[in-house]
Formats: structure tokens, sequence, C-alpha cells
């Protein structure tokens, strides 16, 4: 695979599909823990350390695994349990080694099991018919196009809460509101790769 | 189809224990302790992180309990029945300090914007704070309540409200008692009071009759008729205006009745 | 002389003066920067452009008196912001539009883009961009249909037919032209399909001066904006002259990459923010499957500006650097 | 021609022309002297008389023995009727010492000149210059003995003479400057002198060319002192701004200008300096510009200290209009005070009366993040981010991250706020409550 | 009468969708048409009744500290049914929804509903409470799926075959009505979703 396959997957994965404004992949960490910059920063991070992993492991499993015995419908399955043991596993390394970074993600950590873009990002993956090296790409890509979109957000939202918002928007429904926009805004990339 | 399941069945096992036993090894290498008293605690307190013990947030204040270096009466919002439960947790023995009275805030003045003169016309932030730093407020009295809702945007229990005539209203039922409002307030008008305790005087001036009265006409001139008229000696004076030993006080209102000021409420009444 | 103490003095903190200017002033100034392109567009595309214009502003106005009466705020149409929302909003709505969009797009607008933030101030997008993509996302066909200046001819956009073809021949071939340098001028003076107020290059420049001259905007995001665009062109190969005057990149850059809300508030970052909108523009004109960049970049960098302004502070007098 | 000047800053309207060239009056002496025991930063000063006791002109009523201090002295001579708490500029009210005029401007027997300062040591000039009760006139009140006195391990190489008078209205130190130069100069001698015969460098707004060439005419062609022209902008007074622009150095956030080997002083405390060494004649008495659109005759004073601000009103020919601010200073930074009882002190160097139609009367609107504040800002702060952190009380993230403490609190931001937003009262405000904050946990 | 206040509480009060904002992925993803919104919301409501109901009866089998990937476990076999069983009854609706099948593993609300309440109650009370979630998220996405679908192509094409209802369609307003292809697509998802959510606060705040 050269380096444009590669690029045109980053840039895809990154600007053009982003996976939260375009995909709606992780949307509940992508609204809930976009309030500060700098748990924002520390999501987005600990999400693209999780996909980049879960996308390794999840076509490891895939193709060394599942294909050769035949048991594809037991994909769902053996991904999220494999991504499950992963976000745990982060869990504990990231409370033992930054307990401030384990404060402020808080509750969100676990959540990142949830976060249907890991698992989407690796049955996108498998479904796009990706290479090892294209899948941990893409994943990497698609992690890094949530922290950008997050810490969009999350500037957006610390600026929001400085602001008048109507009493019925705030929270949630001004978030989703200004990820629509921001949406919008990606829609500048449409077809910059073809 | 019956060695497909067995099939799946293994791998779904083998998986299970890959992932279990690297999981277990990290959770080992990687382990933290923290005292599961500190959460049972947390669970008691009353969750409000208004800050009023001193620390940042109920769960600092439970790390604090559980460490020791926190006494059980530092939660002023917490019940009686809660604060003997987070003894029971930590073991303190400390029971006889526990407050058997809740306490609610208080704004000892009625000079409203009627009643009370002003010096100067202020124009600045709404902030008491800020305007005390003008030649201690626009009031003429120097001790009442400037009414710009300071202890508002304090409290964490949204317990106080602005009167149309600017002072604030204690909602008795909301007040938690954390003191917020009496550390806040720069004319240290508000006090804190049982909250069975009705009557109270509305007034925070020691200036002599004749000085309070050209000030505010709700002043408290020291005339010492409710002290005379109140059958449990609860009220007395210490160069300051009125005051009630609520001890004593049994809330028969006779004081109200007989002030001549009218600065004396059952608070109780709204 | 009277007792000085029964005389209540107005007591505040200093200052005790302020400055000339004030938010109505400085809207209204845009508001009439604003007019020689909205002349320079009733010249080019009729009557009806002012029609457009005249419906935007009502509409906007009506959404923003309704919105605020529903919300039990204080009604402040008149302080000029949706004025100039309006009028920059007909501005980017080509001159064929049917007339139910403009009164939609200027509710979108107002709504939408910024009183569900709460108001003047507070919103993170420029509100006549966001009506403006939303309105293109919504009706694509509505929003693309460009008409010959003095005629009901149908036609393309310059950038448009610069998509297909990648050849400035193409252009001239549209305008009927023959030479590069007549291709500039007509571009410059505005005789080309376009939205209503966007292709008037010297009525803009006028509107931008009047703006500069009464400082409500500084030279900082005009002038890197399109100083990016033009090194992006030439970086790319394309021609910077064209790509300075097609499309909207004066419009945006003068009016709406200014627009104070939305963009960064230190020096810094204001010339961040024209950079990256012109860095922007120029890839989604090369690259990107649209004709045009402007309103996309400008939205991006609004969103990237709290974090501009947030990494871009200013050093403090006494820190750091003697 | 470019001047010196420093980044930011605004332009004013200055409205100096009402006074500037009009020559300086005496104004009359009280009738009652009120001389509040509050006139400088630091230690308030313990009256040095009783009730009853008569005193002389230039008589020491005042002192205290801490090291930040400088004594008070009686303006006029005559008998002390009360020792009470007095309407003040600063406060409602404070120790006040209240003399009778008996008429006859006594002095003090013991005040003499020190015509042979140039042989004096450094220390008894510096004392000279404590016991004659010298602060900073240009607003600060910082006891000038103080200030001319660094630290050991600062070197100094400066003396800047500040003669910016940026402010609105204010024309009292370009009426000294144009009447008397050579007090300026000797003054900025003396100076010199104490701190180890360092250079001069006077700056001067280029809006005063009369005070520039009266200055240049007083200081001569010796190279030790340089007068510069200094456009005209706010706050170019300002002690850090002058720095800058005068030397382009950089005072250290939170630090003193002699850290990069600076002394700065305003011409009306030189110039008091040299009537104190050359008539021995404490600082009893001060230029005061009483100007603004309502007061009837604005002029220049020369006024005793402890002169109510109605005495000096009516010898300017009283109000004019209905009043609604009388402001202490210039509008920028002046106090405007709750009553007219209050009495001039040593830093007051204007009086700025305003008419209710001359005060902005509009509301706080709403930010629209125009970023005036920012490119106004002479020390480079982002006022409108102060403004929110102080309004959410998130002082920390205003201290750390935005330089709360570093605002001088110029007034630049509020003057060209669109929005009318109070955004230096709130810097101020926060900068109080965290003040606050600290006292009560060091309390603790 | 527990039982059916668990049902109901799903179907409005703690709406998953309006109140406790979850599973928001596939309430933004599928909605494009009502008919989308309705198929999927009947998909997570099986997988929910399912989960709930066994999750609720090994509650305590499952020893605390693993009962995360357990419930996982249960969770994604039920999820598994689905994806087979749409795949041979229903591949159009299956072509569809795509990868937000398997997806409705990581939904919110399952995995939440499993700690928050089967882990806890009865059988009866925890089927209750997964039927009342679903139905409500049902409900949420389909009435979702039908507003962006009427603004977004001025009719509600698939929805008339599904229920019977004769082609009267809306067509009528179609002369007048051009559709406002925006609320199809991704940004018209987030603004609709975050407009009805502020819609919904609204109106139970007044009452």
């Amino acid at each position: 695979m050269d380096i444009r396959e590669i690029m045109i997957v980053i840039i895809s994965a990154v600007l053009i599909n982003n996976y939260v404004l375009q995909r709606f992949l992780g949307c509940c960490p992508y609204l809930g823990v976009s309030k500060q910059l700098e748990t924002a920063l520390g999501m987005g991070m600990a999400v693209t350390f999780v996909m980049a992993i879960a996308s390794a492991f999840t076509w490891i499993v895939q193709h060394y695994i599942l294909l050769p015995l035949d048991l594809i419908f037991l994909q769902t399955i053996a991904f999220i349990l494999v991504i499950a043991a992963l976000v745990q596993f982060v869990e504990l390394v990231i409370r033992k080694s930054s307990p401030t970074l384990y404060q402020a993600l808080g509750i969100y950590l676990p959540l990142i099991t949830t976060n249907c873009a890991v698992l989407g990002v690796a049955v996108i993956n498998i479904r796009a018919g990706y290479g090892f090296l294209p899948s941990l790409v893409n994943g990497t890509a698609a992690a890094i196009g949530f922290t950008l979109a997050i810490i969009l957000m999350a500037g957006i939202r610390e600026r929001i809460e400085l602001s008048d918002v109507p009493p019925a928007l705030r929270g949630v429904p001004i978030a989703l509101i200004t990820a629509g926009l921001l949406s919008l805004a990606f829609f500048g990339f449409a077809g910059m790769v073809k | 189809m019956s060695s497909n399941i067995i099939l799946s069945v293994a791998v779904l096992a083998a998986l299970g224990f890959i992932l279990g036993a690297g999981l277990a090894y990290a959770a080992r290498a990687f382990a933290i302790t923290r005292d599961p008293r500190i959460d049972a605690v947390l669970a008691e307190l009353p969750g409000a992180n208004c800050g009023a013990c001193g620390y940042p947030g109920c769960s600092g204040y439970a790390e604090a309990l559980v460490i020791g270096s926190a006494l059980i009466t530092g939660c002023p919002v917490s019940r009686k029945e809660a604060s003997e439960r987070i003894a029971d947790i930590i073991g303190q023995e400390e029971r006889m300090n526990i407050n058997s009275d809740k306490l609610i805030s208080v704004v000892k003045c009625c000079g409203n914007n009627n009643t009370s003169a002003r010096i100067f016309n202020y124009s600045g932030l709404e902030d008491c704070r800020a305007a005390t730093r003008f030649y201690d407020g626009p009031k003429k009295c120097r001790h009442g309540c400037l009414g710009m809702g300071t202890c508002i945007s304090v409290c964490p229990f949204n317990a106080i409200t602005m009167s149309p005539l600017k002072l604030p209203v204690i909602d008795r039922d909301r007040c938690a008692g954390c003191g917020l409002c009496v550390d806040a307030c720069p004319r240290q008008v508000m006090v804190m009071m049982p909250e069975r305790s009705g009557i109270q005087v509305l007034c925070n001036s020691g200036e002599a009759a004749k000085a309070a009265r050209q000030v505010c006409s709700k002043s408290c001139i020291k005339c010492h008729k409710c002290a005379n008229i109140c059958p449990a000696e609860a009220i007395f004076f210490d160069n300051g205006p009125a005051k009630i030993n609520f001890d004593l006080c049994t809330n028969c209102g006779l004081c109200v009745q007989e002030c001549p000021v009218k600065c004396i409420y059952e608070t109780n009444r709204g | 002389m009277a007792d000085p103490l029964s005389r209540e003095l107005i007591v505040s903190s200093a200052p005790h003066v302020r400055g000339r200017d004030n938010i109505r002033r400085m809207m209204y100034d845009v508001a009439i920067a604003l007019i020689p392109a909205g002349i320079a567009a009733v010249y080019f595309f009729g009557l009806r452009s002012l029609l457009i214009v005249l419906i935007t502003v009502a509409s906007a106005l009506g959404a923003e008196a309704l919105i605020q009466r529903a919300m039990g705020r204080r009604v402040t149409i008149t302080d000029g912001s949706a004025l100039v929302t309006a009028v920059l909003l007909a501005y980017n709505l080509p001159p064929t539009v049917p007339l139910w969009l403009p009164f939609i797009g200027a509710s979108i607008a107002i709504g939408l883009g910024k009183m569900v933030y709460g108001g003047l101030g507070y919103n993170p997008f420029n509100p006549a961009l966001i009506s403006r993509t939303i309105l293109l996302a919504a009706w694509p066909v509505l929003m693309t249909s460009w008409v010959v200046p003095f005629d009901a001819v149908a036609t393309a956009t310059p950038l448009a037919v610069i998509k297909m073809g990648d050849n400035l021949q193409a252009v001239k071939d549209l305008l009927h032209v023959d030479s590069n340098l007549s291709l500039y001028r007509q571009m410059f003076w505005g005789n080309h399909g376009g939205c209503l107020g966007e292709t008037s290059i010297p009525a803009l420049l006028l509107g931008g001066v009047y703006l500069m001259y009464r400082r409500v905007i500084t030279w900082h995001i005009p002038i890197t904006y399109v100083s990016t665009v033009a090194v992006t062109a030439l970086l790319l190969g394309r021609d910077p002259i064209f790509h300075l005057l097609a499309g909207g990149l004066i419009l945006g850059a003068l009016y709406m990459a200014t627009c104070p809300v939305t963009t960064p508030v230190t020096p810094r970052g204001r010339i961040y923010f024209g950079l990256g909108a012109g860095l922007l523009t120029m890839l989604i004109r090369a690259f990107g499957s649209l004709p045009e960049g402007i309103m996309y970049s400008i939205l991006l960098m609004n969103a990237a500006t709290p974090l501009l302004d947030r990494y871009t502070r200013p050093r403090i007098y006494g820190k750091g650097a003697r | 021609m470019r001047y010196k000047t420093f980044p930011q800053g605004i332009h004013l309207r200055y409205h100096k022309q009402a006074t500037a060239g009009k020559p300086t009056v005496t104004a009359k002496a009280p009738a009652v002297a009120v001389v509040p025991l509050i006139q400088h930063i630091g230690v308030p000063c313990i009256p040095q008389i009783n009730v009853g006791d008569h005193v002389f002109m230039g008589q020491k009523i005042g002192d205290a023995e801490a090291l930040i201090t400088a004594p008070i002295h009686s303006p006029i001579s005559g008998k002390v009727m009360a020792l009470e708490a007095r309407p003040h500029v600063m406060r409602r009210d404070v120790l006040s010492v209240v003399i009778e005029n008996d008429g006859e401007d006594e002095l003090y027997p013991d005040i003499m000149p020190y015509p042979d300062w140039e042989r004096l040591d450094p220390d008894t000039l510096r004392n000279i210059i404590r016991e004659g009760g010298i602060v900073g006139m240009g607003g600060a009140a910082f006891p000038t003995h103080i200030k001319l006195a660094p630290q050991s391990d600062k070197s100094i190489d400066a003396v800047l003479i500040n003669g910016a008078e940026c402010e609105d209205y204010l024309t009292d130190d370009n009426c000294l400057m144009v009447e008397h130069p050579e007090w300026v100069i000797g003054g900025a001698r003396i100076i010199s002198h104490i701190l180890g015969n360092v250079k001069i460098v006077v700056g001067i707004e280029a809006n005063k060319p009369d005070a520039l060439a009266a200055i240049r005419q007083a200081a001569g062609e010796g190279d030790d002192i340089s007068v510069i022209a200094l456009d005209t902008k706010y706050p170019q007074g300002g002690e850090k701004q002058m720095v800058k622009a005068l030397l382009d150095r950089e005072v250290p956030s939170g630090g003193l200008p002699s850290e990069v080997g600076v002394v700065v002083n305003n011409v009306a405390t030189v110039a008091k300096i040299f009537e104190l060494i050359t008539t021995g004649m404490p600082l009893i008495s001060r230029g005061v510009t009483l100007s603004g659109p309502g007061v009837s005759a604005p002029g220049n004073l020369i006024a005793r200290i402890g002169t109510s601000m109605e005495d000096l009103i009516s010898e300017c020919g009283g109000y004019k209009g209905k009043i609604a601010k009388v402001i202490m200073g210039g509008p920028m930074t002046g106090i405007s005070v709750f009553t007219t009882l209050v009495t001039l002190t040593k830093s007051i160097g204007g009086v700025v009366v305003m008419r209710h139609e001359d005060i902005c009367h509009e509301d706080p609107v709403v930010c629209i993040r125009c970023a005036r504040c920012v490119d106004a800002c002479p020390v480079y702060l982002m006022p409108i981010s102060l403004y929110h952190y102080s309004r959410s009380l998130n002082y920390d993230q205003a201290v750390e991250a935005y330089g709360l403490f570093d605002c001088i609190e110029c007034g630049c931001c509020s003057y060209v706020c669109p929005g009318r937003l109070p955004l230096m009262e709130s810097i101020k405000h926060a900068k109080a409550e965290i003040n606050n904050k600290r006292q009560k946990q060091h309390g603790r | 009468m527990r039982p059916i206040e668990d049902f109901s509480n799903g179907l409005f009060r703690e709406n998953p969708t309006f109140r406790l904002i979850l599973g928001m992925c596939p309430a933004l993803a599928v909605t494009t048409a009502a008919i989308n919104g309705l198929g999927m919301g009947l998909a997570t409501t099986f997988v929910l009744v399912c989960s709930n109901t066994i999750i609720s009866l090994l509650r305590k089998v499952i020893p605390e500290d693993i009962r995360i990937p357990a419930y996982i476990v249960v969770i994604s076999s039920f999820v598994t049914v689905v994806q087979l069983v749409m795949q041979g009854f229903a591949p159009e609706l299956y072509g569809i929804l795509g990868i937000f099948v398997p997806l409705i593993v990581v939904n919110c609300i399952i995995l939440a509903r499993a700690e928050a309440f089967a882990g806890k109650y009865g059988v009866v009370r925890s089927a209750a409470d997964g039927l009342g979630m679903g139905l409500g998220f049902t409900w949420a996405l389909t009435l979702l799926g039908a507003v962006r679908e009427v603004i977004g192509t001025g009719s509600l094409s698939n929805t008339y075959r599904l229920f019977l209802i004769p082609q009267f369609s809306l067509k009528i307003i179609r002369g007048f009505y051009d559709p406002a292809l925006i609320t199809i697509l991704a940004p018209g998802a987030f603004i609709t979703l975050g407009l009805m959510i502020g819609l919904m606060n609204l109106l139970t705040k007044h009452r």
C-alpha cells in the first residue's frame, strides 16, 4: 500500500467522513466529555490509544481466528470482548500513572467501551476490506478525527458556558446544535479525496 | 452444526480466558488502593459540594474525615442522623459534638429602600462586596444590608431571593445552613440561628439611638422595651442592638408587638 | 450654598469617561459600508436584488423581535446586528432565488445562528454564513442558479467553470473576453455571475476602507486572508489574481471574516485566523468538490476561534523577555 | 516626527485647553483645615498634637514609627479644634486633625533651608525628604524616601521624571513645568545626587510644547539631563509605560522599576523636593487643577492640604449645572467622592466636576468580542477574559493564565469598550476578592 | 402496579433519547426516515427486553467484579441474533441501518439499564423496564425520523406502506414545498435532535 492510499485513508477519516460529525460514531462521549478543553483532550488521547490498538487487535482476531474457523457471526461478540478488555486495561494504566487525568475523565473512561466509534471502526475496517496496516491507520485517523472534533467542540462549549443560552436549550441541546453546525462546516471538505 | 456451536463456545472461552488473564495481571501490576470508607462517607454527605467545610467539595471532606484530619462537625449542612452514621463508618467517638440543631441563616436587617437613607448614588457592579469598597456602601447605615444580592450569588442551594424592596429573603426549607452567605456578606448582617426559633431582631446596628434613627427608621433604638416585656428573659443587650438567647426564647411573640420601631420579626411567618 | 451632604453624588468606579463608539454605531457603520455593494448589486442584477435584500432584512428583524419576545427578553432589533447579518446573508444569495428563500434564510440565521446561543455576542459561528451553508445544503439547486448581469440568462460562476476545466480559457469564453487583462478587469468590476453582493470588488473595497477608517475592523484578518489565498494559489500553480477576484473572497475577507463575535480577540489569533481561512479556502477551491470555499473556511476557523484565543494569548508586560 | 512611546494604549479627548494657558493662582487658606491622618500608602500617622494645642504652619502634626510612612504637617497656623473622623477621599471617614486658621501663617521656627545639600550624604537627604512628608504626588502617594532608597543589590542608572500628565483635564503639572521649570530640574538633580549622580530623563507628552520648551531651557546644554517628547497617548504617565517608552525596558511582572535600574518620579514630587531642600518647607500645599464642565471658572490653584473641595470649587466660581460626580484626580483613574466635604490630600492633583449630561449613562450591553480592550491594554492583558473569569468566579484561572495582578488599572479597556462593560471594575473587584480570600486564609 | 410504572417510566419521564440522552449515535445516524427509526427502535427494544430479562435472572450468579463483561457478552449474543434475523428477513432495512445493527451492543441504553436496573430488580420489572425503555427509544427515533423525513423529502416514503395507509401522502404539498434536504444530512440530524430535546425540555417545564 503506498503513501497516497494511506493519505487518502487519513484525510477521509479525519476530515471528510469524520467519525463523529458525519458518521455519528462516538456521540455519547462526544457530548459528555466536551465541556472542558483539558478533559476533551484527555478523552481524545484515550480514545486514540484504544482505537489504534483495538483496530489492530480486532483485525487479528478477525483474520486469524474468526475467518479461519468460519465463525464470522461471532464478530460482534468477539470484538466487543476484546475492546472491553482493552479499555479496562487502559483504565488501570491511567489510574496508576496519572491520577489527575483519571479524575478528570471520571466515568467516561469505562464509557469508551460503549463508545461506538471503537467498535464501529473495527467493523468498518473489516467491511471495507482493509489490510492490517490500513486498518491501523484508519483506526488512528478516525480517533484523531474524533479528537479534533471534540477539542473544537470543547473550545466552543467553554465559550457557550459564558453565554446566555435559553434555559431549555442549555446543556445537551445546544451541544447538539453546535455539533450540527460544526458538521455543516466540515461539509467544506467534501470531495477532497476522490 | 453442533461442531460449530462447540467451536464458538471454545473460541469465546479461550478469548475470554486470555483477556481475563491479561486483565488480572494488569489489575495486580497497576493496583492502587482507595479506602472504601471514603465512598461510604461520601454517600452520607449531602453532596452539594458547597465547600462550607473548607475542603474541595464533599469528596475532599470525605477523604479528610477518613484520614482523621477533619471533624464530623465540619459539615454544617449534614443532619444529625447522617453525622451519626458517618461517625459509625469512621469510628470517631465524637458524637457529643454533633450539632443537634439545624441552623439556618437570617438577614439581620429590615432597613429596606424606603426606610433606610442613602448617602450617595452608587453606580457600579451589583455586588455588595464591590459596593462596600466605595465608602462602606451607599446606605447611610453602615451596618445594614446593601441589598445587592452577593448572598444570593454564593448560595449553593438557591435558598435566597431578593424582595422588591431589596432585602434578601431566605427560604427556610431550602436553606441548608452551610453558612456561605454569612462568610460572603461584607456587612456581617447575615447570621445563623436555630431553625426551630422564630423570633429575631432584624437590626445589626450598634449605633446609639439618635444616630441610628437618622440613618434608618427601622433601626433598633435600644429602648429595652422588648427585654422588659419578655417573660422568658431571653432578650439582652451588649453594646449593640437587642439580642435573643434562643435557648430561652419561647417564641411567644410579645416582643414583636412591643417593639416601637418594629424591627423584631417572627421570621418563620415569612 | 446648600449642605454638601444633601447632594447625592454619583459614586462609581473609574474610568468616569467612556469612548464614543458603541455597538450600535459599529453595526450601523458596517451597514453603511455595505451600501456600495448593494448599489452594485442593483446595477448588475436589477431591482430584484433590492427586493431580496429588503425581504431578508425585514424577516431578520421580525424573527429577532419574535424570538426575543418569546424568550421574554428585551427586544433589541435596533442595535443593528440583525440588520448587518441580514444584509450579509442577502449578499450571499444568488439573484435568482425564489422570494421565500431569503425569508427562511434570515429566520435560520437569526434563530439558529444567533438566538439559540443567547443572542448578540454569544454565537460561535457567523450567522449569515451558517444560514447560507444550510440553505445550500437544503436547496442546492436554488442556491446555485446564477444569471448573467443585465440579463436573465442562466450562467455559471467563474469558479464553477474553472473547477470543471482547470484553465482560464474556459472563464474567458464564459465572459466573452480574450485577454487575461480584460478578464481581470471584468471580474474586478463584477460583471459576471455570482451572489448578489460578492461580485463588485471596488464597491466592497470602498466599504472596507470606510470600516478601516472608522476602526470598526483591523487589518489583520483581511490582509492575511487575502494574501494567504494569493500565495497558496501561486504554490498550487493556479492564477492568484483570478482567485483573488473570483467568488466571495473580498466580501468574506472584509465583512465576514472580520465579524468580531466569531473571530479571535488576540492579534496573533487574528493573523492565524486569516492564514487558516486563506489556506482552507484555496484547498477547498483546488481539491474539494465545491467550487467555493469561503464560507466553509470561515466557519471552520470560527470553530477554531476559542482554541486560537486560548493559545495565542499575548505576552503580558514584564513577563518573559525583557 | 515620531515621538517615543509604548505599544498599545488609547487616545483620549484631553479637554486641557480650559486650564492649560491660565497662570496658577494661590488659593485662599481655609478657615478650617481638616487634615486627614491617612495621606499616603503605608502605615497611617498617629497624631502628634492634642486638641486645643496651637500649631504653626509646617509643624509636624502626625507621624508613625513604621518604615513605610510619611509625616503630616499643619498647612496653617492656628488652634487644633478636634481630632475626629471626617470624610475622606478613600473612605467614609478617617481620623483627621481639624485646625482653626488664625490667619497668621506663622511659620514653624525649626524650618530652614539646606543650601549646601550637595555636600550632604544620601541618607541625610533621604531623611530630610522623609521629614518633609514628601510622597508621590502623581496619585500613588507612595512615600518618596522609600522610593529613593532602592535595595542595595539593585544598581540604579537612571532617574525618570514623569511629566506626561496624560489624563483628561489635568494641567497642574503642565503649569508647574511652564512656570517653575527650574524647580523640576533642580529637584531632579537632588534625586540624581541621592542615587549616585545617575542620568536624568524627563518625559513630557508632545501636547505640552510650552512645558517641553521651558524644561529644555532649564535643563541647559549638559548631557546629564535629556528631555524627551513623548507621544500623546494614555496611559503614557503610567510608571511601567514611562519606563518602556523612554528606555525600552520592561519592569518585571510584580516588580518595581528599580529592578531594571530606574526610579520614576512625578514632576510635582520632584519640584516639591526642590522646594523642601531650598526653603525647608514641608509638603503642606500643592498645585491642583479644578476643571470639568461642572466648574464655572476652571483653573489651576496652589492650595493648602486640608482645604475642602467645597472651598476649592467656590474659589473657581462655584458649580455650573446639575452636578453628578466630583472626581479626585483625572477621569480615567480618579475617585468619584461621595461628598465635597472631603479635603485636599497630598496626592490629589486635580478635581474634575461632571454634570449629569457629561457622564455616560448607557447600560452595559454585551461583549461582541471586538477585541478593542485587548488592543488597548498597555500591559497586553486580555481584559475581556479577565472580565468573564471574574464574573464566573473562576479567579484562579484569571490569576494564573491571564495575569490578573498585572493589571495597572488604567481603565483603557472600559474606556474603549463599545458594549460599555465594566471591565476594569470587574478586574479590580476580582483582585480585591482574591486579596480578601488570601488574607482570610492567612488568618486561619 | 410496579411493572406498569417501570414500563411507562421509559416511555416519557425517563425517555432514553429526550431525557436521559442515551443512545445518541443510532438516534442521529439512522433517523433519515421514520421507518428506519422504527426498525432500529424495535431491534433495540428486542435486545433490551431480552438482555434485561436474562441479566435480571442471572444477577445473583454473576460476580460483582466481572459483571460488565458478562453483561456485554449477554447483550452481544442478542445483538448477533437480531443481526442474523434482520439479515434474513429484512435485508433492505439491514442494508440501511448498516453497521449500526452490530453497534446496538454499545448502545449506552442497554448497558445502562443492565447496570442501573436489571442488575438490581426482579425479572418482571426488568423486562417491563426494558420494554418501556425500548419503546420510548422507538417512538423517539420514529418521531425524529418522521420529522427529518417530512422536512427533508416532503413525504413519508415507506411508512405508509408498512401501515397499509393509502398513499394520500404528503404529495399535496409537493407543489408548494421544496424539501429542505439538509435535515436528512448529518448536520440536520444534530440540529433537529437538539431542537427536539430543547422542545421537550420546554414542554416538560410547563407541565
